[in-house]
């Protein structure tokens, strides 16, 4: 069974239609893409998929449980995480604490704990700081830990939500234009990190402008056009979709 | 005499912001706490004990304050009305009012859970508030609270309020009319403050409580319960203000509704910008020199400058104004607080960055 | 039903004055997201400029027949002016600098300017409430079932006429429209030429003339003005824009009228002692149950 | 000293600090025995522009550690009092307030409560009357004066409420009839609605328990307002500057006041020139009260003074010499002073004042001694 399904999705934002019948399912392990041009719901998209918008037709599942009305916390626990395409990273607070409060999830140490300063809170809390380090290390940017996150470079910054939302061990990741704003060598290492977080078992669904990005890294691709599906498959399949090709090539932008 | 003890907890406040190094925090604040314990044997008499006791109970109330608007980032305007439910406790229940004679000790831990309880039943509904809305909504509810004390005249004796009350017990031992029981009591309770507070800014739960206060939104994307969360800020930093209401009431033997007006809520929320929100030790700064201002330095002002600069002239008249002019002042010139937090820094230094970018 | 239409219509005097007062908070929080603590304490200083004025003419004998209405004039545009410019005064002197701390700041320094402006009026008018002359004649009319003092008709159509023309102002005039882009966006308004200073101390300009409309307004009403009158008729018109939507206009004068019914049917119905309670507690359920007030938008959150 | 010296009470609480100076200037002027000379030293017990019972509290005890004070003059407030008599009892000073007026602060249970640290000792005198005995002169006054129907308002404070629940229950005692009663909400600055509720009960008159700042004044002249101008309005020792609110619309208005008729006691008149000369103000409302406070005070520590050897007395020995009978009352503006065992004047004199033409006038005097 595949762990994302979304069947005839839809959502409207007074009468304007933002996304209709999207479907299509990601399996556990993928490295899926979504693209589209600008305004073609992608960010729509994934805001249903974390409880920002309610979708008003069709369902979502998340390895077979459906998500309609659920929170965006709930959803979270069922291993959902996300980077936003402008940043939210917790600014005033150093890249660990950052990372620290991804892993939320994971630990247990209730508000007693937290008041008493219990033997269970100060065990997870050195556990949570050397997995953070860890983290930051794998998403290649130790160094950073004890600065806060508003005066990191960009692209440190990119992989510093990269971490945190790792943070939570999520079985789905997804990526909001991981890529924007990075220079080509970042891209490249990009590329590879994306392809080891897959490798370390989490399954990645990203949106990306940049084509040869998606083209390279993605195993499928669904495109998006004015809240539309209109193509779905392999790059190369996508690459020679007549509706593909319209839809980027054809509208004189 | 106060004055002496006030500048010698704060220049020691000071200096453990300033030293890095953990060993010399520890030793200043040990040091701090045996001079606390002992000078009273040597220096001082129960006029400066009692506004120290107060200043105390201030401190409490403000490190309680700080979990709900410094560590959570909700802005809580009418936190004095858990200050009464604290101080109503210990007036119902332990004075001649009802008969009911509850030791004071029962009663300070029964008046946290009560405080706790109105806390978060006040929290549950406006929780989902944001910002400015949430401080209205919370200094209604200040309003209101005293005003239902006075108002229930058969309950708790109106506006006449309730004196007499019980004079705690020790093991059997009366506090009598000694101030130092209490200044002793509070001493404590600030310790247990402060190590409650330091638990929680570095707990998973205090993690939490940033988290939401930079980005409410990512706050919820990485799992967290935003609504328990800050129900738990609410409930912990209204517990705070019971017990301060209950060492209250004790010590002044009375209760009445006057005392937990908006201006109660405005001073601690004002001791908190003053020391610098979210920091602990700036916290209690900011505390202390204004319960020093306001119970100390405004009601002897004349008589003190008088005697420095042998005049005679009257101040009284600008008790208000001095106050007001402390407030504006700091916030002008310093607006991140005598002793601001890291993250506070770094917010102004940006803000700066950012003026001189546009 | 004869004391129902008494309570009606004292209940709509007292909500115009709080209206009057709320659309300076409005105006103010719209702009800069900022409560204007200070605001009541503009208003009571209107209501001292007008008796100042009021008591001077009286002693000078002037307040007769075409002077009457001459010296009422003077007294509410010098109240207007006065407030004004001690409104726009403490913008440039204490908010401007603080545009860019921390949320709590400029709160916090409102609530200081407050302190200080009491303390100010304290030392200049006493502690004691001031009377107002008895200038304004208040004959009682008859409208079937309902009595009305002409006071009361007068304090009610200036307020409404007041609030009209600041509705037409902010959506027609050119400042207004200026008003209105500064706080929707302020780096976007100074991008298309909006002088956004210029704007703001604008803002705070047109408050102050408002709080002096209902200083005047409520100082001939109460018939007094008091150092600390501020105090709670601000905590009450703040209620009253926040419960019609606060930055709306409409909301601030619905919520006005609709807080100056309530205190008057609550005082009518439950008992004085209880209208203060009654006016929070409506506050509150108004903000759990629909947190942008009657008449505000609630805005989806930018992601 | 002791009292509210800045916010809402500074008026009262600074004329009557001037009166305290008066009597102390006065006192050093006339030579004090033993070469020792009387200083004042304010406290204010406001925090934040409110009388505050914590800082009242917190001043008596930077008082009480000063060895050279001998007699705490104040507070002001009732619930101030009663924050600082278990102090001031412990400690064993003279505390003498001008305006105290709240039973229980030396009558019954709650006075015993407040002693208790020295149950045998009083330490707490107050030359003002109390609410009770105001309460009940006002009620035989208004019958008096032929008004039978009362709606009763107070300003739900500790000195207002008091008054007006005597003086309900005395009134009704004595045959008049209580329509309805009302308390007034902090800040309320619109009684319009109050008095139209009011108006419905056809009363002879409005009992207002309170003082004028905190009500009486707009709710007298906003009677005119609601066409209830002619109406009778009564209220006691909280409103006698009522005329300077409402001016001629106070007219009709009746006050009581716990001391004898002012015209008729050259110390009284003496006092009220003396104090325009040196503050160049007229007298406050408790000038008056605190200047008699202080003369007793005065008259102690002289007293124990010259027992002493023209030595520094203790403050017990200041304590025997307050007055106690007939033979050493002390005389002041607003009487002859002295004290029984609560602490209580012993021959109050309750005086009815109405306003006439914006001016008080005085109608007629109760002895009230026991």
């Amino acid at each position: 069974m595949s762990l994302l399904a979304l069947s005839g999705v839809g959502k409207r934002f007074g009468a304007l239609s933002a996304l209709s019948n999207v479907s299509f399912e990601v399996e556990e392990g993928a490295i899926f893409g979504i693209i589209g041009p600008n305004g073609a719901g992608k960010s729509t998209l994934f805001n249903l998929l974390t409880a920002i918008y309610r979708f008003d037709e069709g369902s979502i599942s998340v390895g077979g449980v459906s998500i309609a009305g659920l929170s965006t916390q709930r959803i979270a626990r069922l291993g959902v995480a996300r980077t936003f395409q402008n940043l939210r990273l917790f600014g005033n607070a150093s890249a660990l604490a950052n990372v620290m409060v991804g892993e939320h999830l994971i630990l247990g140490s209730t508000i007693f704990d937290s008041l008493l300063n219990t033997g269970k809170e100060r065990r997870e809390r050195a556990e949570a700081e050397r997995r953070a380090r860890e983290l930051l290390r794998f998403v290649g940017i130790s160094g950073v830990e004890e600065q806060f996150a508003r005066n990191l470079p960009y692209g440190t910054q990119r992989r510093l939500e990269i971490a945190r939302a790792l943070a939570a061990r999520p079985r789905l990741l997804l990526l909001d234009e991981p890529a924007a704003g990075l220079n080509p060598s970042e891209k490249h290492e990009l590329i590879s990190l994306i392809r080891a977080i897959r490798d370390a078992g989490t399954t990645v669904l990203l949106i990306e402008h940049d084509m040869g990005l998606v083209m390279n890294l993605c195993e499928r691709i669904v495109v998006l056009d004015y809240g539309e599906m209109i193509a779905e498959g392999a790059p190369q399949e996508i690459r020679e979709h007549p509706r593909v090709i319209e839809a980027y090539l054809g509208a004189p932008a | 005499m106060i004055y002496t003890y006030a500048l010698v907890a704060i220049a020691a406040c000071v200096a453990i912001e300033r030293f890095h190094n953990r060993r010399a925090k520890t030793t200043i604040v040990l040091v701090l706490a045996v001079f606390l314990a002992v000078a009273p044997r040597f220096y001082g008499n129960d006029a400066v004990f009692s506004v120290l006791a107060d200043a105390a109970v201030y401190v409490m109330l403000a490190l309680g304050l700080n979990i709900v608007v410094g560590f959570a980032g909700l802005l809580d305007l009418g936190y004095a009305a858990f200050f009464a439910i604290g101080a109503y406790t210990y007036g119902m229940l332990a004075s001649p009012q009802f008969g009911l004679h509850l030791p004071f000790w029962v009663l300070l831990f029964l008046a946290a859970a009560l405080a706790a309880l109105f806390g978060a039943l006040l929290g549950a509904p406006t929780l989902r508030l944001h910002g400015d809305y949430l401080a209205i909504v919370t200094l209604g509810f200040g309003e209101i609270v005293p005003q239902i004390f006075q108002n229930l005249t058969k309950y708790t004796g109106g506006p006449n309020g309730i004196a007499a009350l019980d004079v705690p017990t020790f093991f059997g031992h009366s506090f009598g009319a000694s101030v130092m029981p209490y200044y002793y009591i509070a001493l404590f309770g600030i310790a247990a403050a402060l190590w409650l507070s330091r638990n929680l800014r570095e707990s998973r739960l205090g993690r939490a409580w940033m988290a939401i206060r930079e980005d409410e939104l990512a706050a919820k994307h990485a799992g967290i319960d935003i609504l328990r969360s800050k129900l738990a800020a609410f409930a912990i930093g209204a517990s705070f203000s019971g017990i301060g209401g209950v060492l209250f009431a004790a010590k002044l033997a009375l209760v009445s509704p006057d005392l937990f007006g908006f201006q109660v809520s405005v001073l601690i929320v004002s001791m908190l910008v003053l020391g610098g929100m979210g920091n602990i030790v700036g916290v209690v700064v900011g505390s202390l020199l204004l319960t020093i201002v306001n119970s100390a330095l405004l009601p002897q002002i004349n008589s003190l400058v008088d005697a420095t600069f042998h005049t005679t002239v009257d101040l009284s008249n600008l008790h208000f104004l001095i106050y007001g002019a402390i407030l504006v002042g700091i916030m002008l010139f310093r607006p991140e607080g005598l002793l601001p937090n890291r993250e506070r820094r770094a917010e102004l230094h940006h803000a700066g960055e950012a003026a001189a970018d546009a | 039903m004869h004391e129902f239409l008494a309570q009606l219509a004292n209940g709509v005097e007292l909500g115009a004055i709080y209206a009057l007062i709320a659309l300076g908070y409005t105006l103010v929080y719209g702009i800069l997201e900022l409560i204007n603590f200070a605001h009541g304490d503009v208003y009571t200083f209107g209501s001292f400029v007008a008796l100042g004025i009021l008591v001077g003419l009286r002693a000078a004998g002037a307040l007769h027949g075409a002077g009457l209405v001459l010296g009422i004039t003077a007294a509410l545009v010098a109240a207007i002016l006065a407030s004004a410019l001690l409104n726009a005064g403490i913008e440039r002197l204490a908010y401007r600098r603080l545009r860019k701390a921390p949320r709590l700041a400029p709160l916090i320094t409102a609530i200081g300017v407050s302190f200080i402006l009491e303390n100010l009026i304290e030392l200049w008018q006493g502690s004691a409430p001031v009377p107002f002359p008895n200038v304004i004649p208040n004959p009682q009319l008859q409208f079937g079932e309902l009595e009305v003092g002409v006071q009361q008709i007068v304090v009610v159509a200036l307020a409404i006429v007041t609030m009209v023309a600041l509705h037409f102002f902010v959506q027609r005039s050119k400042l207004g429209k200026a008003m209105r882009a500064v706080a929707q966006d302020r780096d976007a308004a100074s991008l298309v030429g909006i002088n956004v200073d210029r704007t703001i101390a604008m803002t705070f300009l047109i408050a102050g003339a408002l709080a002096g409309v209902a200083g005047f307004v409520g100082g001939v009403s109460f018939g007094s003005a008091w150092f600390l009158n501020g105090f709670g008729a601000g905590l009450r018109a703040f209620t009253a824009a926040v419960l019609g939507g606060i930055g709306n206009i409409a909301g601030a004068m619905l919520g006005g009228f609709l807080i100056g019914l309530l205190e008057s049917f609550s005082t009518w119905l439950i008992g004085g002692q209880w209208s203060n309670v009654a006016v929070f507690s409506v506050l509150i359920l108004v903000l759990v149950f629909r947190p942008s007030g009657l008449l505000g938008e609630t805005l989806p959150e930018k992601v | 000293m002791d009292l509210p010296l800045s916010g809402a009470d500074a008026s009262v609480g600074t004329s009557t600090l001037d009166g305290i100076k008066l009597a102390v200037a006065r006192a050093n002027a006339q030579g004090v025995p033993g070469g020792f000379t009387f200083a004042v030293q304010a406290l204010d017990d406001t925090q934040q522009g409110v009388h505050n019972p914590q800082q009242g509290a917190s001043n008596v005890r930077t008082l009480i550690a000063d060895d050279s004070v001998l007699a705490i003059i104040g507070p002001y407030n009732s619930n101030v009092a009663a924050a600082e008599i278990p102090i001031t009892n412990q400690a064993g000073i003279v505390q003498i307030s001008p305006s105290a007026v709240s039973d229980g602060l030396t009558l019954g249970k709650d006075a015993a409560m407040l002693r208790r640290a020295n149950p045998g000792v009083n330490t707490f005198f107050r030359v003002c009357t109390t609410d009770s005995r105001q309460g009940s002169a006002a009620a035989r006054f208004a019958l008096d004066l032929k008004l039978k129907r009362a709606y009763i308002v107070d300003d739900n404070e500790t000195y207002g409420l008091d008054l007006a629940n005597v003086f309900a229950r005395d009134f009704t005692k004595l045959g008049g009839t209580v329509l309805g009663r009302d308390h007034i909400a902090p800040d309320t600055q619109d009684f319009k609605a109050l008095l139209l509720k009011i108006k419905g009960y056809k009363p002879d008159f409005i009992f207002f328990g309170g003082t004028t700042s905190t009500g009486g004044g707009l709710l007298r002249r906003q009677m005119f307002d609601v066409g209830m101008g002619k109406l009778a309005f009564m209220g006691g020792d909280g409103i006698p500057d009522i005329a300077e609110v409402a001016k001629k619309r106070a007219d009709g208005t009746y006050y009581t006041v716990a001391a004898p008729n002012a015209d008729r006691l050259p110390a009284a008149k003496r006092f009220v020139a003396a104090y325009k000369a040196r503050f160049g103000s007229d007298v406050g409302p408790y000038s008056a009260n605190a200047y008699a406070a202080t003369q007793v005070a005065i008259s102690a520590i002289e007293q124990a003074i010259e027992t002493n050897g023209k030595k520094m007395p203790t403050r017990a020995e200041v304590l025997a010499k307050i007055p106690r009978n007939a033979k050493n009352e002390v005389l002041t503006p607003i009487g002859p002073i002295s004290f029984d065992k609560n602490g209580d004047v012993r021959k109050p004199v309750i005086s009815l004042y109405a306003i006439r033409n914006g001016r008080s006038s005085f109608i007629e005097q109760l002895n009230l001694s026991e």
